[in-house]
Order: C-alpha cells, then sequence, then structure tokens
C-alpha cells in the first residue's frame, strides 16, 4: 500500500503530464487540474506515513536507487502539497494561462516528489534537470522577448549548477564507489577529493538556489513568469536545490560540515539578505518586488542552515528541532510567497500595470489580496502569532545559545527590511489610492486563493505545539 | 603462421599506408582551397580512393571471411553516403550561386 | 597511465568548458561551452570507471544517461534563441 | 602515444571552439570535438557511451545547432568595442587556475583507488535479465534514473513545441531523384541496423539510445527527401507519432508500477521475466527516442512549417 503511494507520488504527475500532449487544448484545464488536485492529495497522505527506506526493484543499496521517506522529506512533500495545491487552484481559474502549463507543471510537481524521495546523489541530477527544464519552459510561457531572455539565462545557469553538482558527484563516486547518500554519509573521510566534491556541489546548489551573488538570474525569471508560475517557482522550485543544500551539509558531508564553512554560508547569506532587500526596496515594479524579496529569503534560509551546521559541529550546544526549524522556515516561505505572488498577480492584471506607481487604485479595489499580502509581509517578517514568528523565535534562540551574535543582527535586520518594503506596498493601498480608472475584470475567487494561502501561513503558528513538541 | 599470412599482413600494411597517404592529400586539399566545389572534389576523390585502399588493407589482414565481408559492407556504405551527401553539398551550392548574381 | 592522461584531458575539457561560458558573448557560444564542460565530466566519469578491468558498468550508464540530458537541455535551449531571435525581429520591424 | 595525440587534439580543439568568434567554425569544431571524444571513450573501454556521443552529441547535436545558426540574427560573437574591461581579469584568472589544480590534484588523488560496483553488477547480472552489465544497470538496477531521463527529453519537447516559431526563410528544394533513391534504398538498412543495435543491447553494447539515434536520423532522412513519413495530415499517422512521443515514458512506469503489482517493487521485475519486460520497454524508448530527437531536429529547420510534421 505505502509502495504504491509513493510510487503514484511520482507516477501520476508524470504520466498526467505526459498524457496533457495528446488530450484536446480544451480538456487540458479539467485533465491537468483534476490531476494536481489528486497528486496534492496524495501528497498530503504521504506526510501521514511512518518513516521507511526502501529501495526500488527490490535490489540492496549499492546497486539500487534508495527512496527514503523520512521528517524531512515528508514535510517537503506536504508543503508542496498544498501549496502546490492552491497554487493548481489559482491556474484553473486562470483563463489566460495557456494548456501547455498544466503539462509542464505537472511534469515539475513529479520531479520534485522524486527529488524529495530520493536518496542517491546521481539520481537527484536527474532529477533536479527535469525540474529545471520543465521550470525554465514555464518561464517561457510569457510571450515577449523580454520573459525568452530570462528563461534563457534560467538555463544556462540551472545547466552550469547541474554540471558542477555533476563533476561532484564524479569525484564523489571515484573517491567512494557508490552514490548513496546514507552510506555516503557512513563512509565520509574529510580528505582532498571529498572536499573539493563537498565545494563544486555546494556552488552549483547555490546557483539553482539563488544565492547571492548567484542570483542574478531569479528576479527578471520570477519577475517576468506568469503570476501562477512565479509562485510556484519562487515559493517551491527555489526549495528543491535548498533541499538539495541540506541533505548535503547536514547528512552527506557531515564530518565536512565545520564551523568555518559554516561561516561562508553565513557570509553568503547575509549579503544576500540585505541586497534583496535593499533591491526591492529600490525596485519601482511590483512583481520584482516580491521577486527580490525572494532573493533576501533565501538568504535567510542559508542563514539558518549556517546556523545549524554550526550547532551540529559544536556537540556542547543542545541541538533540538535543528532541521525542524529549516523545514519550518521553509513552509513559512513557501505559503507567504505563494500568497503574495498569487496576490500581486491579481492586482497586476486588474490594473493592468506592472509599476508600483499606476496600481494605487487597483489595489484599492482589492482588499482580499491586500490582506492577503500584509499577512504574507508579517508572517514573513516573523511578527507574533504567525507561522513565521515561531521560526524566527527559533533562530533567534539558536543564534543566541551559539552566540553568534553577528547572525542575530543580521536575521533581526532582515526582518526589519522584509517589513521596510513591505510597507512601500501596503502603504500604496492605505494611503496613496491614486486617480480612479477602469480595471480590468478578475474573478474574485483569486483573491481568496491568494488569502488562503497567506491564512495558512498564520494560523500554521497555531498548530506550532503540535510539530515542535511532536517531532 | 605461414610465408602466406606473412607476406599478406605486410601487403595489408603497405596498402593502409598508400591510403592514409590518400587521406592526407584530401585533407590538406581541404585546407587548402578555398571555394566551397573545389574543397568537395578534393576531399570526395582523394577520401573515398583512401577509404578503399584502408579497407582492402584491413581485409587483407583480417582474421576470417565474417570480418572481411563486414568490412567490405562498410566500404559500400561509406560510398554510397560519400555520394549521396556530396551531391547533397554540391546542390545547396549550386542553388546558392544561382541566388547570388 | 592512460588513465591520467585522459583524466587530465577531462579536467582540461571542463576548464575550457568555464573559461569559455565566461567569455562567450552570444548564446550559442555559452551552451557550446556547457556542452565542451559536460563533455569533460562524462569522460571524467568514464575514466573513474576504466581504473580497473573490468570497466565498471555504473558510471558507463550514468554516462549515456547524461548524454540524453544534455542534448534535451541544448535543445531547449536552442529553442529559446531561436524564438528570441524570432520576437526581436518582430520588434524591430 | 595515441592517447597523448588525442587527447592534445581534443584540447586543442576545444579550445578553438570556444575562442574562435565565428559561431559557424565554432559549430565545425565541436562536431569534429563530439567525434573525437567519442574515439577517446572506445579507448576508455566504454563502446556505449561512445556510439551515443557519436550519434547524438555529436551528429544530432550538430544537427541542430547547424539548423538553429541559420535563424539567429548576425549578431557578433566578438567584444563590442566600446565594452569596458572590469581590471579583475587577473582574480577570475587566479580562480580559474586554483579551481584547475585543486581539480588536477584531486582527480590525481584517485587515480588508483580501487573501488566500484562492478562486482555488485556481476553478482547480481544473472537476476537482471540481460547479459550486458550497462543495460542492466539501465534497465534494471538503476531504471528509474532512465524512467526520468525519457521523460527529461520528452518535457524538452513540450517545451520546444510551445517556443515553436514557424520558419520564415524559404530554402530551395532539392531537384532530382538521387537523395529520393538512395534514402528509399538506404531506409530499410537503418531500420535493421537499428533493430539489430535493439536487439543486441542485451547482450552487447547498443541499445534503446543507440537504436533510437539511427531512427532520428532514419526520420531526418524521410523528411529531407520529402517521402510521406512524418506527415501529420492524415489521422493515423498523426496519432502513431503522438503515441510515439509519450511511449517510452509511459511504457517504461507502467511496467514500473507492474513491479508493484506483482511483488517485485516499484520499477522491479520478477527475474524470470525480467527479460522480456525489458525488451518491450528498450522498444518502446528506442521509438520514443527517434521521434523525439527526429521532431526536435525538424522544429529548428529554418523552413519548417507547423503542418508539415
Amino acid at each position: 500500500m505505502t509502495e504504491w503511494g509513493l510510487a503514484l507520488l511520482v507516477v501520476w504527475p508524470l504520466l498526467w503530464g505526459a498524457l496533457t500532449m495528446v488530450v484536446p487544448a480544451r480538456q487540458v484545464t479539467v485533465a491537468g487540474g483534476l490531476a494536481a488536485l489528486v497528486t496534492a492529495g496524495l501528497g498530503v497522505w504521504a506526510v501521514t506515513l511512518s518513516p521507511q527506506f526502501l529501495v526500488l526493484g527490490n535490489w540492496s543499496t549499492p546497486l539500487g536507487l534508495g527512496w527514503r521517506l523520512d521528517g524531512m522529506a515528508q514535510s517537503l512533500i506536504g508543503v508542496t502539497a498544498v501549496v502546490g495545491g492552491l497554487v493548481s487552484v489559482y491556474a484553473w481559474l486562470d483563463k489566460g494561462l495557456p494548456p501547455t502549463f498544466w503539462g509542464l507543471w505537472l511534469g515539475a510537481w513529479g520531479a520534485m516528489n522524486a527529488l524529495f524521495l530520493t536518496a542517491d546523489v546521481f539520481h537527484f541530477y536527474v532529477t533536479l534537470e527535469l525540474l529545471s527544464v520543465a521550470s525554465v519552459a514555464m518561464v517561457a510561457l510569457t510571450p515577449g522577448a523580454g520573459a525568452t531572455r530570462a528563461a534563457f539565462r534560467y538555463l544556462l545557469v540551472s545547466l552550469t549548477g547541474s554540471m558542477l553538482f555533476l563533476l561532484g558527484v564524479a569525484l564523489l563516486y571515484g573517491r567512494y564507489g557508490v552514490l548513496d547518500m546514507t552510506l555516503l554519509a557512513a563512509q565520509m573521510t574529510p580528505d582532498w577529493p571529498s572536499m573539493l566534491a563537498f565545494a563544486l556541489m555546494t556552488v552549483g546548489l547555490l546557483a539553482k538556489t539563488a544565492v547571492f551573488p548567484l542570483h542574478g538570474w531569479l528576479p527578471q525569471a520570477h519577475a517576468k513568469a506568469l503570476t501562477a508560475v512565479s509562485a510556484i517557482l519562487s515559493a517551491l522550485v527555489i526549495k528543491a536545490a535548498f533541499y538539495g543544500l541540506m541533505r548535503l551539509w547536514l547528512e552527506v558531508f557531515g564530518p565536512l560540515a565545520t564551523v568555518s564553512a559554516s561561516w561562508v554560508l553565513g557570509l553568503l547569506a547575509s549579503a544576500a539578505i540585505f541586497w534583496g532587500g535593499y533591491q526591492a526596496l529600490k525596485t519601482a515594479r511590483l512583481k520584482r518586488l516580491v521577486a527580490w524579496s525572494t532573493v533576501a529569503q533565501v538568504g535567510m534560509l542559508v542563514l539558518a542552515l549556517a546556523l545549524v551546521v554550526q550547532a551540529k559541529a559544536i556537540s556542547s550546544v543542545p541541538s533540538v528541532h535543528l532541521w525542524q526549524g529549516l523545514v519550518w522556515l521553509i513552509a513559512v516561505h513557501a505559503l507567504a510567497k505563494a500568497a503574495w505572488f498569487l496576490a500581486a498577480g491579481t492586482v497586476q492584471k486588474r490594473a493592468d500595470s506592472d509599476y508600483l506607481a499606476q496600481i494605487g487604485f487597483a489595489l484599492h479595489r482589492s482588499p482580499i489580496s491586500v490582506v492577503a499580502m500584509a499577512l504574507a509581509v508579517i508572517s514573513l517578517a516573523g511578527l507574533p502569532f504567525t507561522m513565521g514568528f515561531l521560526g524566527k523565535w527559533w533562530l533567534l534562540s539558536l543564534a543566541w545559545e551559539l552566540q553568534a551574535w553577528a547572525w542575530l543582527l543580521v536575521s533581526l535586520l532582515g526582518s526589519l527590511l522584509t517589513m521596510a518594503y513591505g510597507w512601500r506596498l501596503l502603504n500604496l493601498s492605505l494611503v496613496n489610492r491614486g486617480l480612479p480608472q477602469a480595471l480590468k475584470p478578475v474573478s474574485v475567487a483569486r483573491d481568496w486563493v491568494a488569502l488562503c494561502l497567506a491564512l495558512l501561513g498564520v494560523m500554521g503558528g497555531f498548530g506550532g505545539h503540535w510539530f515542535w513538541e511532536g517531532v | 603462421m605461414s610465408w602466406v599470412m606473412v607476406g599478406l599482413d605486410w601487403l595489408g600494411a603497405g596498402v593502409i599506408a598508400l591510403g592514409v597517404g590518400f587521406f592526407v592529400a584530401g585533407t590538406l586539399g581541404l585546407l587548402r582551397f578555398d571555394q566551397s566545389i573545389n574543397r568537395l572534389h578534393a576531399l570526395t576523390k582523394a577520401d573515398t580512393l583512401g577509404l578503399g585502399l584502408v579497407v582492402f588493407g584491413l581485409v587483407l589482414q583480417a582474421p576470417g571471411l565474417a570480418v572481411g565481408l563486414k568490412l567490405i559492407i562498410v566500404w559500400t556504405l561509406g560510398l554510397v553516403s560519400a555520394a549521396l551527401v556530396s551531391h547533397l553539398i554540391g546542390q545547396s551550392l549550386c542553388s546558392q550561386r544561382q541566388e547570388e548574381p | 597511465m592512460s588513465g591520467l592522461i585522459y583524466s587530465l584531458c577531462a579536467l582540461g575539457l571542463v576548464m575550457i568548458g568555464l573559461y569559455g561560458l565566461a567569455r562567450a558573448h552570444h548564446g550559442l557560444q555559452q551552451l557550446l561551452a556547457i556542452n565542451v564542460m559536460s563533455a569533460g565530466v562524462f569522460m571524467l566519469l568514464l575514466t573513474m570507471a576504466a581504473r580497473h578491468p573490468p570497466a565498471d558498468a555504473v558510471p558507463q550508464a550514468l554516462v549515456l544517461t547524461g548524454i540524453v540530458v544534455a542534448i534535451s537541455a541544448l535543445a531547449l535551449g536552442l529553442a529559446l534563441l531561436r524564438r528570441l531571435a524570432a520576437e526581436e525581429a518582430e520588434s524591430h520591424d | 602515444m595515441l592517447d597523448a595525440i588525442l587527447t592534445l587534439l581534443i584540447l586543442a580543439l576545444a579550445w578553438h571552439c570556444v575562442r574562435t568568434t565565428d559561431l559557424f567554425e565554432a559549430i565545425v569544431v565541436f562536431i569534429a570535438l563530439g567525434m573525437l571524444v567519442a574515439l577517446a571513450w572506445t579507448r576508455l573501454q566504454a563502446p556505449d557511451a561512445a556510439l551515443a556521443e557519436a550519434a547524438i552529441g555529436a551528429g544530432l547535436a550538430g544537427a541542430l545547432l547547424l539548423a538553429s545558426l541559420r535563424q539567429m540574427p548576425e549578431m557578433s560573437a566578438t567584444r563590442a568595442p566600446g565594452a569596458k574591461t572590469t581590471g579583475l581579469g587577473w582574480f577570475w584568472w587566479g580562480l580559474w587556475g586554483a579551481l584547475g589544480l585543486a581539480l588536477v590534484s584531486g582527480v590525481a588523488a584517485i587515480q588508483t583507488t580501487s573501488v566500484s560496483l562492478m562486482p555488485q553488477v556481476q553478482a547480481h547480472l544473472s537476476d537482471s535479465g540481460v547479459t550486458h552489465p550497462v543495460t542492466a544497470v539501465l534497465l534494471n538496477f538503476r531504471a528509474l534514473d532512465t524512467a526520468l531521463e525519457l521523460a527529461v527529453l520528452l518535457w524538452a519537447w513540450m517545451a520546444q513545441k510551445q517556443l515553436f516559431v514557424p520558419g520564415r526563410q524559404t530554402v530551395y528544394p532539392l531537384q532530382g531523384q538521387v537523395l529520393k533513391t538512395a534514402v528509399k534504398a538506404l531506409l530499410p538498412l537503418m531500420v535493421l541496423v537499428a533493430v539489430y543495435l535493439l536487439w543486441r543491447g542485451s547482450s552487447a553494447p547498443g541499445g534503446a539510445f543507440q537504436s533510437g539515434a539511427v531512427l532520428a536520423s532514419a526520420w531526418l532522412m524521410l523528411w529531407l527527401a520529402q517521402l510521406p513519413g512524418l506527415s501529420r495530415k492524415q489521422g493515423g499517422m498523426r496519432l502513431g507519432i503522438q503515441a510515439g512521443w509519450l511511449g517510452g515514458v509511459t511504457v517504461f512506469l507502467l511496467v514500473g508500477l507492474l513491479g508493484v503489482f506483482q511483488g517485485a517493487g516499484f520499477m522491479g521485475y520478477p527475474p524470470d521475466q525480467a527479460g522480456a519486460w525489458i525488451l518491450l520497454i528498450e522498444s518502446a524508448a528506442a521509438l520514443s527516442i527517434g521521434l523525439l530527437l527526429a521532431s526536435m531536429v525538424l522544429v529548428s529547420m529554418p523552413d519548417f512549417q507547423e503542418g508539415t510534421l
């Protein structure tokens, strides 16, 4: 039963995604949408299973491909299911989406589920490539040369990252003769080839996660994409690469991830937080602002990873809730960013403009979306009674325990920056209403989807007790 | 190994060397000529002969009939594809020429 | 000994690819550079396979997979470039 | 000696390929590079990879690149004269050199390490349904790798269909019967070779990839000679082509699910049926790979119109 479910988690979206190529264009939305909802259901179901390890085809691990359903993988599958399901609803309501979207999105979803499950470094590369191909194609769904250029740049960065990752895989295979993550972790010794592989694979994934200074492709690609696509890319696809970083730093290369190595991550993260925040404060366009915010928030995730690595390396610190905290932050960002992008896209559609100077009136007329954006911002900034607050609290207390004052300061400043650029947007809706203008008709249901995501991001805070105490 | 075999081996080696010489000449032509038509000429003539000689030399050294026959099939296919490709290139050159003046 | 030569060759291809990627000015050059790099990475995997006879089948299978992935990505990149060229031609008209 | 010459040639060609500012020249050099790399791989006892690289990495990639080049604007590949140099040149060169040195020392350190999965592969080869180890790894031990890689190919094609812009250029039609006659004569032979490669894959170098590449070139020749082979105007042909695109992934994944049903695990086969299932999957995969690769090259042709596929 379990094996059926896990297999379907990957096979179902891929098969339906492939079939959308032959389904007549009028029925693609129905077929794709239903398939997406079933995938979401499967993902939520996977969270309830007990953790397990299974090897495909009944082989044993060094030879066969291992699938591992542990807490980390389950959480990511669950987050993807919830956010992906709601974004699919939004996409269903969006009549302007080209039918190809559904095939590409289902393919990306299947690839992500396989990526979260796999315990094999080469298979991770294959799933990452499938995900990149589908994501790049989704960016290119937007008509116009700008989006095509952004998609091409995304492809180049993505391919280079994959090649560096694969180079690391080759070194690992040459050194240890296995590709399974758990076996690699068991044998890992801090020698030169391993360190080199560690560095190469990290850089490859940093580029795909868009961590400063390898973030240049993200604002273009995420801002130019269609709204549902922006939400998928920012909320989920980035997290898949970050999940790879987590696996590498916390598991595969455990003995190599020292305190000094974590400093490198911390510095990059700080630069990302400030640079992303600064650009979000400066930009004149709506979706660009949200996209730059992703750069900053990815910085926050990497900072958290750096702290966790430190905590693991210094064994004297009581290291409870380490990966749980990271997963919690991922969930916070996925929910809030999807809500923010969907709400922003709805407003942009109503105003028929992406410039902040021209959307005041549309914001005024979209109260639900404004509430969604406001909730997303306060959750991202970590204000009390939200899911983000618990995440921020965990992060700050971890930094406090480690006496990492610099990182503590950076994460506090990051929250301030988040509120500052969030305020830019909310201020527009409260004060500067702009002149009345003709608005495009957009279904209110789309505002509600964004609000649902944002509310989940806030209400998740009340589930905190169960999460933090239960695991 | 009988002296016939040794003789055939040496003969084969000589023929292969001759074939390689033709290949070198053809390549030189490819590099030195300036017009596509001329280059094509050098390639098709010299390389076809070169390939034939190399294959012939290998057939002389072949350990059995099956290998020899396979080599001859390779040569035939090589001939056909070379003729076809050079014909196509020639045609496209011709149509370019008609276009230009 | 020959193994070492080919490892060096593989690394050389990777480095040349990286260099080409950095100095390329045209999308096509960038794609070519990435493909040179990927040929190097694949060759490295194959040298790892050929260290001891019989040649290890696992890296060889990985390379076959990698080749198909690489051509898919190349084809996608070229399609994007063609689309870009058409869109730019349209906006100039 | 031969290895050293080959290595130097490969590196020189690669260098020229990324250095030259003439895009056409770069592509031609890239194709030659692919051929030499394939040669080097046969020296590394990897005939499967070498075959695939020669057919796909050099042949079909070359066709794609050359066909696409004709639709690019005449953009200069050189640095614009006014472009400023950042002054960080030495920094990047230093970084590049350091990375190169690091890689060389890292690889030299594991040059003689004797770790390998080959003993494992050989121990389980008899249960895999085939006798060629590479095919056993691809289609049995690491089957999901291969299935997802077919998915990458399919999704890349999905994207290209979406991105398709009809060709604007007219290309002079080929005159005369030479091509048609030759294609008619060669086609059965190519199909035979494809089938042979597929069949051979279970016991010797060969298999779905190489077979698919041959099929792709057969389809392309059909199209070039304007023989009725890929025309979508007939309904049956259209369905067949669509089924061919999807066939590789769907058959593979469905057989994988069947494995759960039979108790052999997801993406597994009962040992006594493995050979038959693998042959089925490989046939579907070869058709899929052939059709997808051929379609990718076709849409990149400068005179390609949507209706003709």
